[in-house]
């Protein structure tokens, strides 16, 4: 039975998983151009992502392994999963769990082919799970701390941004942010410009329409995390939706100003500065929710 | 052009390889990418990986040892691809001619699409040498049976 | 951080340094080595700059009086043209273009030049 | 001011200039037997003399192998000669560095060099299809 | 009602009486018969416990001998032979330990008097009980079967002459019968008997081997859980002096205070030692030495399940107590810091063995947190680990049998050369380690009651992301295959390995699709129990807490469509594969990874997986992690007095 | 204990430019071992050198390496003018320190760009290769070519530098070190930059020395030597000293050629105010006889030629041992003990010209 309420949630997925990665793309765009810009060139149009996209899909299908084209399928179901419980406002740490099952879909898949690079590339994207996890955990528990939920549809209903509350949180998200899109500093797994040691890491081994998927999946990701930081703003969102682009802005800006760090320094940044700070924020509502002076 | 001809052409990936130059041509491929001839403007980015490219750029003449690289690195890219040789020694050997362990050009080893002379070949040559490479991409991927021979 | 965001930030504002190529050509620099000409209406076919050539490039047929260039295998190193006793060998500016085919060139002594094919490999 | 290099003072106008009388030879060059060389390179090492390279030369039937060091830029050559088919004594005991080129001395020559700590079998710069012992002189 | 004493004698006698039988009869086919009817009989008893719900239960006088004179005379059995384990080994500790305890349960059977005081009943089966029930006659039946033809092959292997296998399985069913037992005892004393047999076969059967290493570990395990013993028998003391009661019923059903309090704590570090919890944690560790499904019985799925289990059990009666976040940060500390030690570890057995201490330690920390939706996360968490890792247990088993070696550096690409065996040793990984099966489930559930408990918290935070790290690379290394369109050629197994194996795996993810059978039929009943709500309902789409919910269903679902989709939309051609990419120097006419390197010649390619033992290794953590395990436990006794 | 991972790096690889093989061995991400495999662009020059003229030679030695080809073609110059007894004019010489300097320039840009893309600083490898055009530009309007200039020739250069080209180059240079003046804290302050080369593959003075390390390498691990130093071309008459650091390290590799393109800034400028009117070339007939040893600072390091000549058109022997070849097995010791990531940074740390070492 059909309901219009259930009509238009099928409306609202279908629109998000359709509009998602238009919009993934074309910040991804802006992304590069953006780039370009501040290395004073010109750069490729804005909707480059989607020429690199038709053209990987329409290439020859090759691979090294049957079995590595499952986990693709995977990471983006994931991706696409994660982001349809954002938009039906779901529990935080479900839509954290079901992207943290592309990303260890997309580590299988990289180890998956007995090949160096894409190995030690699936390797070190274990790390770099294991740098972001946790900070993405802490913001859940900081929204369950200030809401009372860990439902997305608390911070809804709650008037006032969660921003105040949990600034440090809502900033950690840069490096958050920086992991997810593959930027320097932490662009030890698969940097978006193979010039590094690991030519293009756990991506090494997909070609073609394979690679056009995770292309699509990446974008999906882009638009959740975005879409949690715009949480931070919920109401009204446009305003989120401000801090977010902010945010992403900012990643870029710092892809530009710093090398490539190893795994061991992304591990102490993310583990003293992100995880850290953001548990000294989670303390400090502690605190002050016991000396009442916020509700909690 | 239809759509995916369009994109093909707006997306050139590249790999590299040099077989035995001067580097005088690795340094002009490499500043095509800089901000000054800035070939991203049409979608290039050097991918360093055949299985993502479009575009093998060879500079130099090959060798024997390295003959057999430039083989499997042609072998590993995914078709549609097109092979670009940059320079006057990949077209010919040339000034390498009579250096005992040259094969000669690299129309030896692999087909060749598109031959860009000069030595060192300038910026602006290898971005004309792109642009005919594309223009014969796209011919192939409006024509059905040589894009299926391309595919097969 | 903060040293190479002065640098990047500015970029923002000023004009990419690209050039707008290939909408926008520059004009090479005056004795830019672009590519070698010949003048047969002047040439003896003594041979000096088959011999000097370092890529045996030229070839010089004496009895038919033909010079034979194959303009993917020079180097343009000029040595050619200052080997010439009849300062027959000039240099262009211009850069050659690139092209699907190798071709050679081969010049006599009243035809203009043709281009041929040459046979790949 | 050690070699064949020009001396870099007083200006002179340019002229055509014949040809030298005697031919150029290269200086603090010391011949020695191939039994002295591991001592004398020790020698050189114990000086904290850097090993410039080697050089070999195929005289028809017997190689010539300079070995050049340099000392604060000052130039010191040794030359050995060694019979075709002889081995040659490494020197990667004392200067570690001299594997690669004995390596390529091996290669491009076929001059067989004994201890070498890494070995590439003849096939540093040539592959199994390449021309044999290229530098050898046509006889 | 009157087939109560029936279920109690088939499914604690039972088994103890067949052990005694096989004892003595050395026929394999018999063995065979008998292990196989006891199993079937050994589930069934267990489906019918729980389709008769909860009860309680005192038997009768045996021939007008009172079942607690019964107990004495057991207990004194007991502590003679391990007075007479510890002679023979010349360990003073063990023979001091065996002392102080005797002199403990002394002082509380003759002096106290208390277990002929109590007029509670002996048995009292709850829910909590019949979940541990059906576990313990589940995968431990999984378990005794797949021993029958892993134990030929092992002695086979080892050459073993006269056959031990009597004396193996001997221990094996006593062992099932008493973890029967030890979670149908109402009576503490009672419990404490069937704690110290389960003490008793796993000392034997670790020594089972013979090996002086074995040995070694053996009597390490035994001490250790002696220690667990004196704290037990120590904590009965008290609760009979202060709270005068022995019954476990009435001691969960009201807060306790004061020396009951310690008692509890005593009790909750008796839990610790048998769950091996840090600074615990070797016994376990060496009982690996043993045969594979003595690990999958004793160290993964039941035996350090009784600790749990005692936990969870007394875990109403210190409710509110400043007990309960010290057990919660305890049990979360064990957690992460095992999580840290398993990806230091290259033998799979090591592995399994630190994952299952620190999922242990979630458990504990569940009921530390101690809140309805806390328990249930700690009985899913039972249930689900049991399945998962008595099936990884008895898969790596028998990848050993078939390559020689328990490394995970030697599963390289195994999934080429068995895929059976590593499809179902996959099955358990994932659903150990994916959403959206049981075990993240609990582990959502504990997180969500975890964000009220601060360092608890952090430390099941940092825990899950190390969780991640371990499982994956032991899979990739498991997958790992040069490029082939080769199909898979599927190995040919007993059906005495592949029944246990493949139905534990069907097992495993089934209880997730039926996980709301499983919420509402078992878990939710164990929980209300006790608590004034379940804390984990089963809603339209998964399970809906009062502060989340997960959408178990969609997500199963979406990936089950994933998989298809791949499957279909993934044509294999020939033509399609592709070498590596070798930096263009591949061999690929060699059909392998091969590449031309120094001098042209041809270089295998070797990858090593990664275990950061430099950061993470056994040595460098165990030097600050122990003495702050021990520190923790201390201060568990000192909040208690408080 | 974990297995040990053997994979090969190259010779086709996108940090590395040119073609060639490391084997390496690590144990997780630390490198146990590093055996280079190289000949990928072998060609055979020497023997080349043979079968050609000597007067040929000169465009065959400047296609050893494109980035330092007049360097190469110096070298041979000087080589056959001593086996000649022939002397350039002295604007020769000037001029030849003006093409050579602004190598040097151009290949530490190059250098620094690629160092910085070794570790991922994508926006400062742009800024240099964008400083570096202009340098190009210089190049193509003095010589009229971008990489390969062929303007040394045996007895003098076959261009001159006009004085309305003198001027713009200078004009040019003072934009370039403007620009350089921006990108210097980046290299020596820069945080990230600093924890990417500090104490990366650290050559003590003693082991640089003994495994033959020569050119910015040497002088970065604290060894004061320079072929400048010796004086040819017009060196003897300009103010030079070189550029040494200590910490021996790829932080202080870089800081030497960092500031050294500040030196050859300041050397052209010396030369372009120093420089002699004049005669640009000497004629010379005959043939080169005997064997001399010739010796140039490539931006690389010292290149080594040994020519023999017998007095007829072809050269008896031609050996030239380059930076690179001296280098390598430096880079060979570096590399064990480092991590992964840190084998791009060390392996351009020496500044690595595959073409040069196999000839």
């Amino acid at each position: 039975m059909i309901t219009p309420s259930i009509a238009l949630e099928i409306l609202v997925t279908v629109f998000a998983l359709v509009v998602a990665p238009l919009a993934g793309g074309l910040l991804f765009g802006i992304d590069r151009k953006l780039t370009a810009r501040l290395q004073n060139r010109i750069g490729p149009p804005i909707v480059q992502p989607f020429y690199d996209f038709i053209k990987l899909w329409n290439k020859d299908q090759i691979f090294a392994n049957r079995s590595q084209l499952i986990y693709v399928y995977v990471h983006l179901g994931a991706a696409m999963a994660s982001l349809v419980l954002l938009v039906w406002q779901q529990d935080m740490l479900v839509i954290l769990f079901t992207l943290a099952l592309g990303g260890i879909s997309l580590v299988l898949g990289g180890f998956s082919v007995r090949s160096p690079y894409s190995q030690i590339g699936s390797q070190r994207e274990l790390l770099q799970m294991l740098a972001y996890e946790p900070m993405l955990v802490l913001a859940a528990v900081g929204f369950y701390l200030v809401t009372g939920s860990f439902l997305v549809a608390a911070v809804f209903a709650r008037g006032t941004p969660l921003l105040f509350e949990l600034p440090v949180i809502a900033l950690s998200f840069v490096l958050v942010l920086g992991i997810k899109l593959r930027k320097s500093p932490f662009d030890i797994a698969a940097a978006g410009h193979a010039h590094q040691e690991l030519v293009r890491g756990l991506l090494t081994e997909y070609s073609g329409r394979y690679l056009a998927l995770i292309e699509m999946a990446h974008w999906y990701e882009l638009l959740l995390v975005l879409g949690i930081i715009s949480l931070f703003w919920a109401n009204p969102l446009v305003v989120g939706f401000g801090l977010s682009l902010l945010l992403y802005f900012l990643v870029i800006l710092i892809d530009n100003a710093v090398a490539r760090l190893t795994w061991t320094s992304m591990l102490k940044i993310t583990w003293s500065w992100g995880a850290g700070l953001s548990v000294l924020n989670l303390a400090a509502i502690y605190v002050l929710s016991y000396l009442g002076w916020i509700g909690g | 052009m239809n759509i995916i001809t369009t994109a093909r052409v707006k997306s050139p990936w590249i790999l590299h390889f040099d077989t035995g130059s001067c580097n005088g041509c690795d340094i002009e491929i490499l500043a095509c990418l800089t901000p000054l001839y800035d070939v991203e403007r049409f979608g290039m980015i050097n991918v360093g990986n055949p299985k993502h490219a479009d575009v093998l750029l060879v500079t130099g003449p090959a060798n024997r040892r390295n003959a057999r690289v430039l083989r499997n690195l042609y072998e590993q890219m995914p078709a549609p691809k097109v092979v670009i040789v940059i320079g006057t020694c990949g077209c010919s050997g040339g000034v390498f001619h009579n250096c005992y362990n040259m094969l000669g050009g690299i129309d030896k080893v692999i087909p060749v699409d598109v031959y860009v002379p000069g030595c060192a070949a300038k910026p602006e040559a290898i971005i004309d040498g792109v642009v005919l490479a594309l223009q014969r991409l796209a011919e192939r991927s409006e024509s059905k049976p040589a894009l299926a021979e391309a595919l097969a | 951080m903060p040293n190479m965001l002065s640098n990047i930030l500015g970029n923002i504002f000023a004009r990419p340094a690209t050039r707008a190529y290939p909408a926008v050509r520059r004009p090479p620099f005056s004795g830019a080595r672009g590519h070698i000409v010949f003048d047969t209406k002047s040439c003896g076919f003594c041979g000096a700059c088959s011999r000097r050539c370092p890529s045996a490039a030229i070839v010089i047929n004496r009895t038919d009086k033909t010079l034979t260039f194959d303009p993917f295998r020079c180097i343009i190193c000029e040595a050619c043209v200052e080997v010439c006793p009849r300062k027959s060998i000039a240099v262009d500016s211009q850069y050659r273009a690139p092209a699907y085919v190798k071709t050679v060139e081969v010049h006599t002594l009243p035809a203009p030049p043709e281009e041929a094919p040459r046979a790949a490999g | 001011m050690t070699t064949g290099e020009q001396p870099t003072s007083a200006l002179r106008p340019a002229t055509i200039v014949p040809p030298a009388q005697a031919p150029a030879r290269i200086e603090n060059l010391e011949r020695i037997p191939l039994a002295d060389l591991l001592p004398r390179v020790r020698a050189m090492a114990a000086q904290g003399a850097r090993l410039v390279t080697l050089t070999c030369v195929d005289m028809g039937g017997a190689f010539e192998v300079l070995y050049h060091f340099d000392l604060d830029l000052q130039l010191q050559h040794f030359s050995a000669q060694i019979p075709a088919g002889d081995k040659l004594p490494s020197i990667t005991s004392e200067y570690l560095c001299a594997f690669l080129v004995e390596n390529e001395i091996a290669d491009l020559f076929g001059l067989q060099v004994e201890g070498l700590p890494v070995d590439y079998h003849n096939r540093l710069m040539l592959t199994e299809d390449s021309s044999d012992r290229p530098l050898l002189r046509e006889r | 009602m009157l087939m109560v004493d029936w279920f109690m004698a088939t499914t604690i006698l039972l088994p103890a009486l067949a052990g005694f039988v096989l004892f003595f009869v050395g026929q394999p086919a018999i063995r065979r018969l008998t292990v196989l009817a006891l199993s079937v009989i050994l589930i069934i008893a267990s489906l019918l416990v729980l389709q008769n719900g909860p009860f309680t239960y005192s038997p009768r006088p045996l021939a007008g001998v009172a079942w607690n004179q019964l107990l004495v005379a057991g207990d004194a059995v007991l502590v003679a032979l391990f007075f007479y384990f510890g002679w023979r080994a010349r360990s003073g500790l063990i023979v001091g330990l065996v002392a102080l305890q005797a002199a403990l349960v002394a002082y509380l059977e003759f002096a106290l008097a208390g277990v002929a005081a109590d007029n509670a009943p002996l048995f009292y089966v709850d829910h909590l009980s019949i979940v541990m029930a059906l576990v313990i006659g589940i995968v431990g039946s999984a378990i005794a079967v797949y021993a029958l033809h892993y134990m030929d092959h092992h002695e086979q292997h080892l050459r073993v002459e006269p056959s031990r296998q009597p004396k193996f399985f001997f221990s094996v069913l006593l062992f099932l019968g008493a973890m029967n037992g030890l979670v149908f005892a109402n009576s503490l004393p009672w419990l404490f008997f069937f704690w110290e047999v389960t003490t008793l076969c796993s000392f034997l059967l670790i020594g089972h081997d013979g090996t002086e290493e074995a040995q070694r570990n053996a009597l390490r395990a035994l001490w250790m859980n002696l220690v667990g013993g004196v704290a037990f028998a120590a904590g009965m003391i008290l609760l009979e002096t202060t709270a005068h009661t022995l019954a476990v019923a009435e001691i969960a059903a009201e807060r306790q205070a004061g020396g009951a309090l310690l008692g509890l704590a005593f009790l909750v570090v008796a839990g610790c030692t048998k769950a091996a919890q840090l600074p615990f944690q070797s016994w376990l560790l060496g009982a690996m030495v043993a045969p594979t499904p003595v690990s999958a019985l004793l160290h993964s799925s039941t035996m350090v399940k009784a600790g749990v289990y005692l936990i969870i059990r007394l875990a109403p009666g210190f409710e509110g107590t400043l007990l309960s976040p010290l057990v919660a940060t305890a049990g979360a500390y064990t957690f992460v810091t095992a999580a840290a030690l398993a990806v230091s570890q290259s033998n799979a057995k090591r592995v399994l063995a630190y994952s299952t201490i620190s999922n242990l330690g979630l458990i504990i920390a569940c009921a530390g947190l101690n809140s309805a939706l806390a328990i249930s996360a700690a009985v899913l968490l039972i249930v689900f680990h049991a399945v998962s890792k008595g099936l990884l247990f008895l898969g790596v088993g028998a990848i050993e049998q078939y390559i020689g070696s328990r490394d995970i550096e030697a599963m390289e690409g195994l999934l080429r050369r068995v895929p059976l065996l590593t499809a179902v040793t996959m099955i358990g990984i994932l659903t150990m380690l994916l959403p959206p099966f049981g075990v993240l489930v609990a582990k959502w559930a504990a997180l969500e009651a975890a964000a009220r408990v601060p360092l608890a918290m952090l430390l099941l935070v940092a825990g899950s992301a190390l969780t991640v790290v371990f499982w994956t690379k032991w899979m990739g290394r498991m997958m790992s295959a040069a490029p082939s369109s080769q199909r898979l050629h599927v190995e040919s197994l007993s059906p005495l390995f592949s029944i246990p194996l493949v139905g534990l795996a069907a097992l495993a993810i089934l209880l997730t699709a039926a996980l709301g059978w499983v919420m509402s039929g078992l878990i939710g009943p164990a929980v209300s129990d006790w608590y004034p709500t379940v804390g984990l309902a089963s809603g339209d789409n998964g399970l809906v807490s009062s502060v989340g919910a997960f959408p178990v269903w969609a997500l199963l679902t979406v990936l089950a469509v994933l998989v298809v989709v791949a499957l279909v939309a993934s044509p294999v051609r020939e033509k399609s594969v592709r070498a590596v990419y070798a930096c263009g120097e591949n061999l690929a006419e060699s059909g392998d990874t091969d590449f031309r390197s120094i001098g042209d010649g041809t270089q295998a390619m070797s990858l090593g997986s990664y275990y950061y033992v430099g950061v993470l290794g056994e040595s460098k953590i165990n030097r600050w992690a122990n003495p702050i395990a021990i520190a923790l436990l201390v201060s568990l006794m000192g909040v208690a007095i408080l | 204990m974990s297995a040990r991972t053997v994979i090969p790096f190259g010779p086709q690889h996108p940090v590395l430019p040119e073609p060639v093989q490391l084997r390496l061995t690590l144990e997780e991400e630390r490198v146990v071992e590093a055996i280079p495999a190289i000949g990928y662009v072998h060609r055979g020059i020497e023997k080349a050198a043979e079968l050609n003229e000597w007067v040929q030679n000169v465009f065959l030695v400047e296609r050893i390496c494109g980035i330092c080809s007049f360097l190469h073609a110096l070298c041979y110059c000087q080589g056959i003018e001593t086996l000649l007894g022939v002397e350039p004019p002295p604007r020769a010489r000037y001029l030849r320190v003006v093409w050579g300097e602004l190598h040097r320039l151009h290949s530490h840009h190059l250098w620094l760009g690629l160092l910085a893309d070794s570790f991922g600083f994508e926006s400062l490898f742009m800024q240099f290769w964008r400083n570096r055009e202009m340098i190009m530009d210089l190049l193509e309007m003095t010589a009229g070519n971008r990489v390969i200039v062929s303007t040394c020739t045996v007895g003098g250069t076959r261009r001159d530098i006009a004085q309305e080209q003198a001027s713009e180059i200078l004009r040019t240079l003072d934009k370039v070190q403007n620009e350089l003046d921006k990108l210097l804290p980046v290299i020596s302050n820069d945080y990230t930059v600093r924890s990417r080369t500090v104490g990366k593959g650290v050559l003590p003075k003693d082991k640089a020395i003994r495994l033959g390390a020569v050119g910015p390498v040497l002088r970065a691990s604290g060894v004061a030597q320079d072929v400048r130093m010796i004086g040819y071309a017009a060196y003897g008459e300009l103010g030079f000293t070189p550029v040494v650091e200590q910490a021996g390290d790829a932080h202080a590799r870089l800081l030497v050629r960092m500031k050294e393109t500040y030196q050859a800034i300041d050397l052209i400028r010396q030369a372009l105010a120093h420089m002699p009117e004049g005669e640009i070339i000497t004629r010379v007939r005959g043939n080169p006889r005997g064997r001399t040893i010739s010796r140039v600072e490539q931006p690389r390091g010292e290149v080594v030629y040994y020519l023999a000549g017998n007095g007829t058109r072809n050269l008896e022997r031609l050996r030239v041992r380059t930076p690179t070849f001296a280098n390598v097995p430096a880079l060979v010791q570096m590399l064990p003990g480092c991590e992964l990531a840190d084998v791009p940074v060390l392996v351009l740390s020496i500044d690595p010209c595959i073409s040069c070492t196999e000839r």
